[in-house]
């Protein structure tokens, strides 16, 4: 068995619904409802799947932001769910996270400079070193270090996305976490940042776990997909399996609602049916079948099994084999 | 208008005005505090006190000058020791609720006031009473467990006040808030916070009496509002008035203000066990350097008199001192005798209301002429009192000059003296010796006045002391202050008496 | 909805037990003799002493609160040390007028403090704005006592309007309610401001705008209930607090109210009274609490209760 | 053809103006649209398509912001000019919008069906009831499956999707001649915008209502719109018919925009990129906006703005290439320069 | 266009661009400027000495000799109240001073701790604020002893839980923010986050709230003055002029008018800038 850089291994994150001052907290979100998988070195994994389906918050989770409410965290083979605030500060280094929100993420009062120093110092390199290593950094990421005195204010989204891509350089990490790095992107930028993203890949052997809803950047960028619905994964398989022969009604449904730049491109869509139900309240069985167009009865009673369908191709549904054809 | 020495200006200002008019027969008295209590035997302030006199008579009361005058009682007489009093008693007369005034309700009365365990709060002032005796329906006599030649004045005092046996029997100590007496009017109702009112007795005693049909009294704390309450005919009279706005409201719409002497007198006490107030240079220095006249226009704004004894004139055995005028170079010099050239820092205490500031000062301005800094602190009346009466030890008494005043209630001379200055007997935490003060020929004489009930005696005993304590000077007497009230110009036969009591039993509306 | 009021009503009793535990202690920690402030200056050791044997100060602290504990929870608040009445008429007697006082007050800075907020707001950054901030910031600015004695020369004494204190009529409410309301006033005012400030720049008013509704719709219709959310916490806080009773106005317009009996008490270091509305001061801003949380879920649907 | 123009935008200018400076948030844009076609405007974000919007609904006087220049003329009457009674019976009745942000979009304290009413009232005279009646009807239309319920639930109850079409039955309730519709489905999942714009394509059949659909997304623009105008720096800088532009961009900045989306199923191991950044709208550059960024800048484009020229029928585009090297389709093809 | 050529635009400058719109708030800091430096020059150019009494002179109205008039005492009201400049600023600056501080710190603790260490703070602070302030302040000053520090002490106990509301609410916001996430993601220590990150966060809402308070804190004192629990004379603190002055209203209103004014004038000008710097410091408010 290859040894995995990180593996996820049922991961569940419920949150206490608190739903206004008035009502008791009996309820859970199920944000993350059991979610496996694991990720070899050097590779990049993607995890795609609706707004609120759990991709952030599995994130998160693996950040160790977040203590699971189920599940383990094993990062190069050790253990680390349970690891206090303390004793996981070292391991820090070995996995870092580039945020959605370019704006957000850096902190406005301060310099580019003490934003990208910060892991530095927390991670304690030489103070002497450290203006070195940011001038450094910045470089790799397409700045220059004139920028180190400025504000994030004063750069634009893709500028702001390379200083949070360069703190997260910083302490050389094995694993970067990318939570939907281009999302808030103009299109003009987004390849841009795509590019120094594989670049970057390629000369530091980084290994990605990316997050993000957009097909056609995931087709782009991954070895591997995730496809999550509703805090569980629906399909895992290589790109080019998942985008060639999608076995989830989910995932088929998603690959053909993604618009096609092109006019006279033939649509032929599977257009589905109802709202993505609450997290809060998912649906019994298949938590998809409320939108499914092949749904039966088994699927409203029994949640399907998640199974290698063959050449590591995972998937969670009754009809996988049916629906192939 | 009104200056300390008009003393018979009972019914003016001196402005001519119009006459202002009432309509009705109810008038609004507003008072500056809320009152505490409807039981005279268990009161200890004067407003709740001058209330207590409109429903309450007692034996004997007090009038304009502070001599004791007969009320229930007729007459009265006392023996040589000073150890029996018997008192020949008014007949015909009800109490508000119907019940029959006799010996047997006064002395229903004095027992209670006399019972240690009926936890009253003027029972020290009876506490001598060893027994009351109802010699016949109509007399009753006193025997004290030792002689207390003050006595006549401690039964004209008002919480010797009669309340209904009856009222008592029923109401236990709910009296307070049920008073039945003989007065001049009967209670009606007690809002906390709003007023109390009282109405017309009918069946009082002296004819035609009383000429109104009632009186509600209003706590009205600010000064301000209760001037302002004057000026608009809410209400008809109102005490007291700030000595500051005395004179600009006085003959206008309608308004006397009556500014008259009173028993109550205002001094700095110095600790006498501290340096450097043992030493009577210095004493003799501090006083030296006080302007009184000065004082009594600054602080009091001429509504006061200088106080020429440790006692203000109208109390029972006072007798006028030399005063001295202010010296500050004599002042000087005898602190440099007393080896205090440059002066010295001191703290001086007081209550924090307005005018005790402002009297805290002047002495402060005073001190700073010869070099004396000292330091006001005003203290809240809560702390003021836990700082002097926390004391066990005097050695121990952080206290070094102490602003203050004093009215002795009975009138008499001893509770002008010995409660403050009758030695270490007196001291905090038994009693209200500030000063410290505790001279044997002093103690000797006051105890001297008070083993007799003949009053030459008594006189030239209180004489001495006083002479003894103006030379000594435990205090610096600074004022007798004057009583000012303020009233609508139709209201007659209402005014204060010297001990801050308020006298309605002539009280007419002039139409 | 019962439910939750009945799980809010149980949860005051721990609280008030802490805050009587809380009070019991602070006001025994302020120096200062009950007895001998009831007894007076001129007692002496001896009627202090009755005094305090007759009120049990001369006890060990423990067993004073284990009594006092246990007469509360009989519902019985004690005796006043000064008066003697039972603290209960005491309170009882001054809570009206001081509820009264506060609402009427409440009641006109409410409407005065939304009408100058609206108007700033929509104004923003022009002579009104200005205007009604100048004014409102005023209120808040005038020391309460100085407006109070100006107001009473001015409408009582030379215009004769009003009385100059007391509680007779409808009348007497006037002055001391102006008096108490500008502060408040001029806080929501503010608050109204800045709070329909933000709701204007939301989504949802533009929405509103785009479908042709008029301004004045717009504003009182759309903006004004969402921008009442953060109104309302503030003015239930000042609700709260006004309850108590402001001793200032109390004492200047001589109003029979809590302020004054509270200031009162303390001057004696009357115990019984101070814990008692002590408590009852407590009780009232847990109920303005649980008030304001319903009246936020009437404003607010996303946080109404099940 | 022309007796089906409905609205006509001609130089627009709209600019914010600070006393930190003016920003041209829109300057110089034209287009038409007529009866029944729907007109995209694609951008980078900051390039002028919101306010462009707002400008013709004259929803900028809560902002600072100001038409200084051009024309709006809708139905032959310029909107720039009329007063604002007469401006809120076009709003919402023949002139209705939908706005990027389902979420925020409807006021969180009123039920569903007082916010759909309130427009039918205003602009129908209808009774409340019959207003009752036409919400249920118009939330039925747009795909809600219960709409008597849904009428009496507040916002915060329903879906992105479903508050996304409670927004454009709002909007259709009054049945508009042109609906505004700035980056409706921005804020949804692919499987919900694909949904919502079914319905948005559905509707307008029906009613022959004019659409102007404001995204970034080109996919969007193809799959929807009858004509395209691409904007950048506050200017129209092409606008064509949906196929030439995506078969045939002309402006350096549309190729670049088009070469650099990883379409899927093509593979290439480098995306190409437009460099630079996007501009600072108060700092724009002298000339053409794009120059910095423009792979072809010549040192005209630093001094002169181009004009936006017609250069084949029906295609405009703004950019000084087209005069240097006439007929240049081909540059970004097989070569891409980035 | 490259960026390193655009002029820069730091944090306080395009702080201090908005403020400066805000006319009122900026004539506001102006002014304060102005009393600052008043408090400080002050004492010492004051035509009179303030403590020396003339008690041929008391009550006398404004006039030439005395601008403002005379006290009780005779003291010139002029100089008292511009003396009493530095007094009166020293109790509402310090005393906010001293309340934000401790409101901020048990603010932040409760916010990023959150759970009970959260629950326990805001129940303190309820019961701070339903405790009537003035008992609050009889007491303390009972148990510590007349004099302006310990007024100051008391201003400054009402002012520790509203602070703490406040700082703990945008803590919340703050902490929820994702650059307090990335922060924590690189393992920085707690005390690094609340320092580096959040405190800075919720400085412009204490800022603003600091200045607003400073009016009140003012009249606070000048209540307690008013109940006779405030600076010890011969103090020209205004609050206490004002309510020693009261007694006069009718017959001399310049002793309280002037104090009065200066008080009102004081509070006017922080709130007024307080309103400017939240407006300037907000960053929803976009012109
Ligand atoms: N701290 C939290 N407390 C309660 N619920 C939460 C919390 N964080 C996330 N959730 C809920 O968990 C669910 C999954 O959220 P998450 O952010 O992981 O989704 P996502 O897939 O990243 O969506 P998006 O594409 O919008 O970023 C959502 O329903 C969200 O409301
Ligand atoms: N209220 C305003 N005040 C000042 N400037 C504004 C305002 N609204 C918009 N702008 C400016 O106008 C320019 C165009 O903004 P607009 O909202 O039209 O962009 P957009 O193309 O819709 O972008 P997005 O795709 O992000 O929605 C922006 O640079 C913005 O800074
Ligand atoms: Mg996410
Ligand atoms: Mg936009």
């Amino acid at each position: 068995m290859t040894q995995y850089l990180l593996e996820a291994q049922n991961i569940k994150m419920h949150f206490p619904l608190k739903k206004g001052i008035f009502s008791r907290k009996e309820n859970f979100v199920k944000a993350v409802d059991g979610v496996s998988f694991a990720v070899k070195a050097g590779e990049t994994l993607s995890i795609v799947g609706e707004s609120g389906c759990g991709k952030s918050t599995t994130g998160r989770v693996l950040m160790k932001l977040l203590d699971p409410t189920e599940g383990r965290i094993i990062f190069e083979g050790e253990d680390i769910t349970d690891f206090s605030a303390d004793k996981i500060r070292p391991y820090r280094k070995e996995f870092q996270m580039i945020f959605q929100d370019p704006y957000a993420s850096l902190n406005p009062r301060l310099t580019v400079k003490e934003i990208i120093e910060e892991p530095l110092i927390v991670h304690n390199l030489e103070k002497s070193k450290r203006q070195e290593r940011v001038i450094e950094l910045l470089e790799v990421v397409g700045l220059n270090k004139y920028h180190a005195n400025r504000y994030p204010h004063e750069f634009s989204g893709g500028q702001r996305q390379r200083i949070g891509i360069a703190r997260a350089l910083a302490v050389n990490p094995k694993l970067i976490i990318a939570d939907e790095p281009v999302s808030a992107l103009d299109v003009s930028i987004q390849s841009q940042i795509l590019n120094l993203l594989k670049d970057l890949q390629a000369e530091f052997n980084l290994t990605y776990l990316f997050i993000a809803h957009d097909l056609s950047v995931v087709e782009h960028i991954s070895d591997r997909v995730a496809v999550m619905y509703l805090g569980r994964i629906v399909e895992l398989t290589d790109r080019d399996r998942l985008f060639k022969h999608p076995l989830h009604p989910y995932t088929k449904a998603l690959l053909s609602a993604v618009p096609i730049p092109d006019p006279s491109a033939k649509k032929n869509r599977i257009v589905l049916t109802g709202d993505i139900p609450s997290a809060a309240n998912p649906p019994s069985g298949c938590t998809f079948h409320t939108r499914c167009p092949f749904a039966k009865d088994v699927c409203v009673e029994t949640t399907p099994e998640y199974r290698d369908y063959g050449d590591n191709h995972f998937v969670a549904c009754h009809f996988a084999e049916e629906l192939e054809g | 208008a009104c200056s300390s020495d008009s003393k018979d200006e009972a019914d003016g200002g001196g402005k001519e005005q119009e006459q202002a008019t009432k309509e009705g027969s109810d008038i609004v008295v507003a008072v500056a505090s809320t009152l505490t209590s409807m039981d005279p035997h268990d009161t200890n302030d004067t407003l709740s006190g001058s209330v207590q006199r409109t429903i309450f008579e007692g034996l004997l009361g007090f009038d304009e000058e502070m001599n004791v005058v007969p009320m229930l009682a007729k007459e009265y007489s006392a023996n040589d020791e000073a150890t029996e009093f018997t008192f020949i008693l008014n007949e015909g007369i009800k109490f508000h609720d119907g019940t029959p005034f006799n010996a047997e309700a006064v002395k229903v009365n004095f027992d209670r006031l006399a019972d240690p365990d009926s936890g009253l709060k003027r029972h020290s002032l009876y506490s001598l009473i060893a027994n009351t005796e109802v010699v016949s329906e109509y007399e009753v006599k006193f025997t004290l467990s030792e002689p207390f030649g003050a006595m006549i004045n401690t039964f004209a005092h008002p919480a010797g006040l009669i309340h209904s046996p009856k009222a008592l029997e029923e109401f236990g100590k709910d009296v307070a808030t049920n008073p039945v007496g003989t007065g001049q009017f009967k209670f009606v109702e007690w809002k906390p916070g709003e007023g109390l009112e009282v109405t017309k007795n009918e069946d009082y005693r002296i004819e035609d009496q009383p000429k109104v049909d009632g009186i509600t009294f209003k706590p009205v704390t600010e000064n301000g509002s209760r001037i302002a309450m004057l000026q608009t005919g809410e209400a008809d009279f109102i005490y007291p008035v700030p000595t500051e706005q005395a004179d600009s409201i006085d003959g206008e719409n309608g308004i006397e203000v009556d500014s008259k002497p009173s028993i109550v007198v205002r001094y700095m006490t110095m600790n006498t066990l501290k340096e450097p107030y043992d030493d009577l240079k210095v004493r003799q220095a501090l006083d030296l350097a006080v302007d009184k006249e000065a004082f009594i226009e600054v602080v009091t704004n001429g509504h006061a008199s200088v106080l020429d004894s440790i006692i203000a004139p109208a109390v029972q055995y006072y007798s006028k001192q030399e005063t001295t005028k202010p010296d500050i170079e004599k002042a000087k010099s005898l602190l440099k005798e007393a080896g205090l050239e440059d002066g010295f820092k001191a703290k001086i205490w007081g209550a924090n209301n307005s005018s005790a500031m402002k009297a805290m000062q002047f002495l402060q301005q005073q001190f700073a002429q010869i070099n004396v800094e000292v330091e006001v602190v005003p203290m809240e009346a809560g702390t003021l009192s836990d700082k002097i009466w926390s004391v066990q030890d005097p050695k121990d008494a952080e206290i070094e000059m102490y602003y203050g005043g004093w009215s002795p209630s009975t009138g008499d001379a001893d509770w002008g003296i010995r409660p403050l200055l009758g030695g270490a007997e007196n001291f905090p935490p038994k009693s209200y010796n500030v000063s410290y003060y505790d001279n044997p020929e002093v103690n000797g004489l006051i105890a001297e006045a008070l083993e007799t009930a003949d009053s030459d005696k008594r006189a030239e005993a209180y004489e001495k002391a006083q002479s003894l304590l103006w030379d000594d000077l435990p205090w610096i007497s600074l004022s007798a202050e004057n009583t000012i009230s303020g009233k609508k110009n139709y209201l007659t036969g209402i005014y204060l008496l010297p001990d801050g009591s308020l006298d309605v039993r002539n009280l007419e509306i002039k139409k | 909805m019962f439910r939750f009021l009945i799980k809010r009503l149980v949860e005051i009793i721990p609280i008030l037990i802490v805050v009587s535990i809380l009070i019991f202690l602070f006001v025994h920690m302020i120096p200062g003799d009950p007895a001998r402030l009831v007894a007076g200056p001129d007692a002496t050791i001896e009627d202090v002493e009755l005094v305090s044997k007759e009120l049990g100060l001369d006890k060990p602290l423990v067993e004073q609160y284990i009594t006092y504990m246990g007469n509360l929870l009989k519902g019985d608040l004690g005796t006043s040390l000064k008066t003697n009445r039972p603290v209960a008429e005491e309170i009882g007697a001054r809570f009206m007028p001081t509820f009264w006082l506060t609402l009427w007050s409440m009641v006109w800075a409410t409407i005065a403090g939304l009408i100058i907020g609206v108007i700033s707001a929509t104004k923003r950054n022009k002579w009104p704005d200005y205007l009604g901030m100048f004014g409102a910031v005023s209120g808040l600015s005038l020391p309460a006592f100085w407006l109070g004695l100006m107001l009473i020369q001015l409408f009582a004494v030379t215009l004769g309007w009003f009385p100059t204190g007391g509680l007779e009529s409808w009348k007497s409410y006037v002055l001391p309610a102006f008096t108490l309301g500008t502060g408040v006033a001029a806080v929501i005012a503010r608050f109204t401001r800045s709070a329909l400030m933000d709701v204007l720049k939301e989504d949802y008013v533009r929405t509103a705008r785009s479908k042709g509704l008029k301004e004045k719709n717009v504003i009182w219709g759309h903006s004004l209930r969402n921008a009442m959310i953060p109104v309302v916490t503030m003015t239930g806080l000042q609700f709260g607090f006004l309850l108590g009773g402001s001793v200032v106005i109390e004492t200047v317009f001589s109003w029979p109210g809590l302020g004054k009996l509270l200031i009162d008490s303390v001057a004696f270091r009357d115990y019984p009274v101070i814990q008692a509305e002590m408590l009852i001061f407590a009780l009232e801003f847990i109920i303005i609490n649980l008030i304001v949380d319903l009246l936020y879920g009437i404003l607010n649907p996303q946080i109404r209760y099940e | 053809m022309d007796n089906d123009l409905l609205l006509e935008v001609k130089n627009l200018k709209t600019h914010f103006i600070s006393d930190s400076g003016t920003v041209k948030a829109v300057d110089d844009v034209s287009f038409k649209i007529s009866k029944g076609e729907t007109l995209g405007i694609v951008g980078e974000s900051g390039s002028g398509k919101s306010v462009t919007s707002l400008s013709i609904m004259g929803l900028l006087k809560d902002t600072p912001g100001k038409i200084v220049g051009g024309e709006i003329l809708f139905e032959g009457t310029d909107l720039v000019g009329i007063s604002e009674s007469e401006m809120r019976k076009i709003r919402g009745n023949d002139i209705a919008m939908i706005f990027q942000e389902p979420m925020t979009s409807l006021n969180p304290v009123f039920r569903i069906g007082r916010q759909i009413e309130e427009a039918v009232i205003l602009h129908t005279k209808l009774s409340k009831r019959h207003a009752r009646g036409r919400a249920i009807e118009i939330l039925t239309a747009v795909g809600i499956s219960r709409p008597a319920e849904i009428i009496h639930d507040y916002p915060h109850q329903l879906s992105g999707g479903m508050r996304q079409r409670v927004m454009i039955a709002m909007a259709m309730a009054c049945i508009p001649k042109i609906l505004i519709a700035d980056e409706p489905t921005t804020a949804l999942d692919v499987t919900i915008q694909a949904q919502i714009l079914d319905l948005m394509r559905n509707l307008t059949e029906v009613s022959e209502t004019a659409i102007l659909l404001i995204t970034h997304d080109l996919g969007v623009v193809a799959e929807m719109c009858d004509r395209v105008v691409v904007m950048y720096g506050g200017r129209a800088v092409e606008e064509s018919d949906v196929h030439s532009i995506f078969s045939n961009p002309k402006h350096p900045y549309t190729q670049g925009l088009l070469a650099s989306i990883p379409k899927m199923g093509e593979r290439v191991d480098r995306l190409p990129s437009i460099a630079g950044n996007v501009p600072i709208p108060s700092r724009m550059p002298e000339g053409c906006k794009f120059a910095p960024r423009c792979p072809f800048a010549m040192d005209i484009c630093w001094e002169e703005e181009p004009l936006l020229k017609e250069v084949s029928p029906n295609h405009s585009s703004r950019c000084w290439l087209h005069e240097e090297v006439p007929e240049n389709d081909s540059v970004f093809v097989g070569s891409p320069k980035y | 266009m490259s960026l390193e050529n655009i002029e820069a635009r730091t944090p306080f400058s395009e702080f201090w661009r908005k403020f400066k719109k805000q006319k009122l708030a900026f004539i506001s800091f102006f002014f304060v400027i102005f009393l600052i430096v008043l408090s400080i020059i002050g004492p010492s150019i004051v035509p009179y000495d303030i403590t020396e009494p003339d008690y041929v002179n008391v009550l006398s109205g404004p006039s030439a000799e005395h601008w403002a008039g005379t006290d009780a005492f005779g003291r010139d009201i002029f100089s008292r109240v511009i003396a009493g400049t530095q007094i009166s600023l020293i109790v509402g600056l310090s005393s906010v001073l001293l309340g934000a501080v401790g409101g901020t710190l048990l603010g932040l603790i409760a916010g990023y701790y959150g759970k009970w260490v959260d629950r326990i703070i805001m129940r303190i602070c309820d019961i701070l604020l339903a405790f009537p302030g003035i008992l609050l302040a009889i007491g303390i000053i009972a148990i510590l002893g007349p004099g302006l520090s310990n007024v100051v002490i008391a201003v400054a106990i009402f002012g520790v839980p509203v602070f703490a509301r406040i700082v703990r609410s945008s803590t919340l916001a703050v902490k929820s923010t994702l650059y307090v996430e990335a922060t924590t993601s690189i393992g920085a220590r707690p005390l690094r986050i609340i320092w580096k990150h959040i405190f800075p966060g919720t400085v412009s809402s204490i800022i603003v709230y600091f200045t607003m308070r400073i009016g009140s804190a003012i009249l606070t004192a000048a209540a307690l003055s008013f109940l006779g629990l405030g600076a010890q004379p011969p103090t020209p603190e205004w609050g206490a002029m004002l309510s020693g002055g009261r007694d006069y209203l009718n017959i001399a209103p310049h002793v309280t008018l002037f104090p009065g004014l200066a008080i009102f004038i004081t509070a006017l000008a922080f709130n007024l800038l307080g309103d400017g710097l939240r407006d300037a410091l907000d960053p929803k408010i976009k012109e």
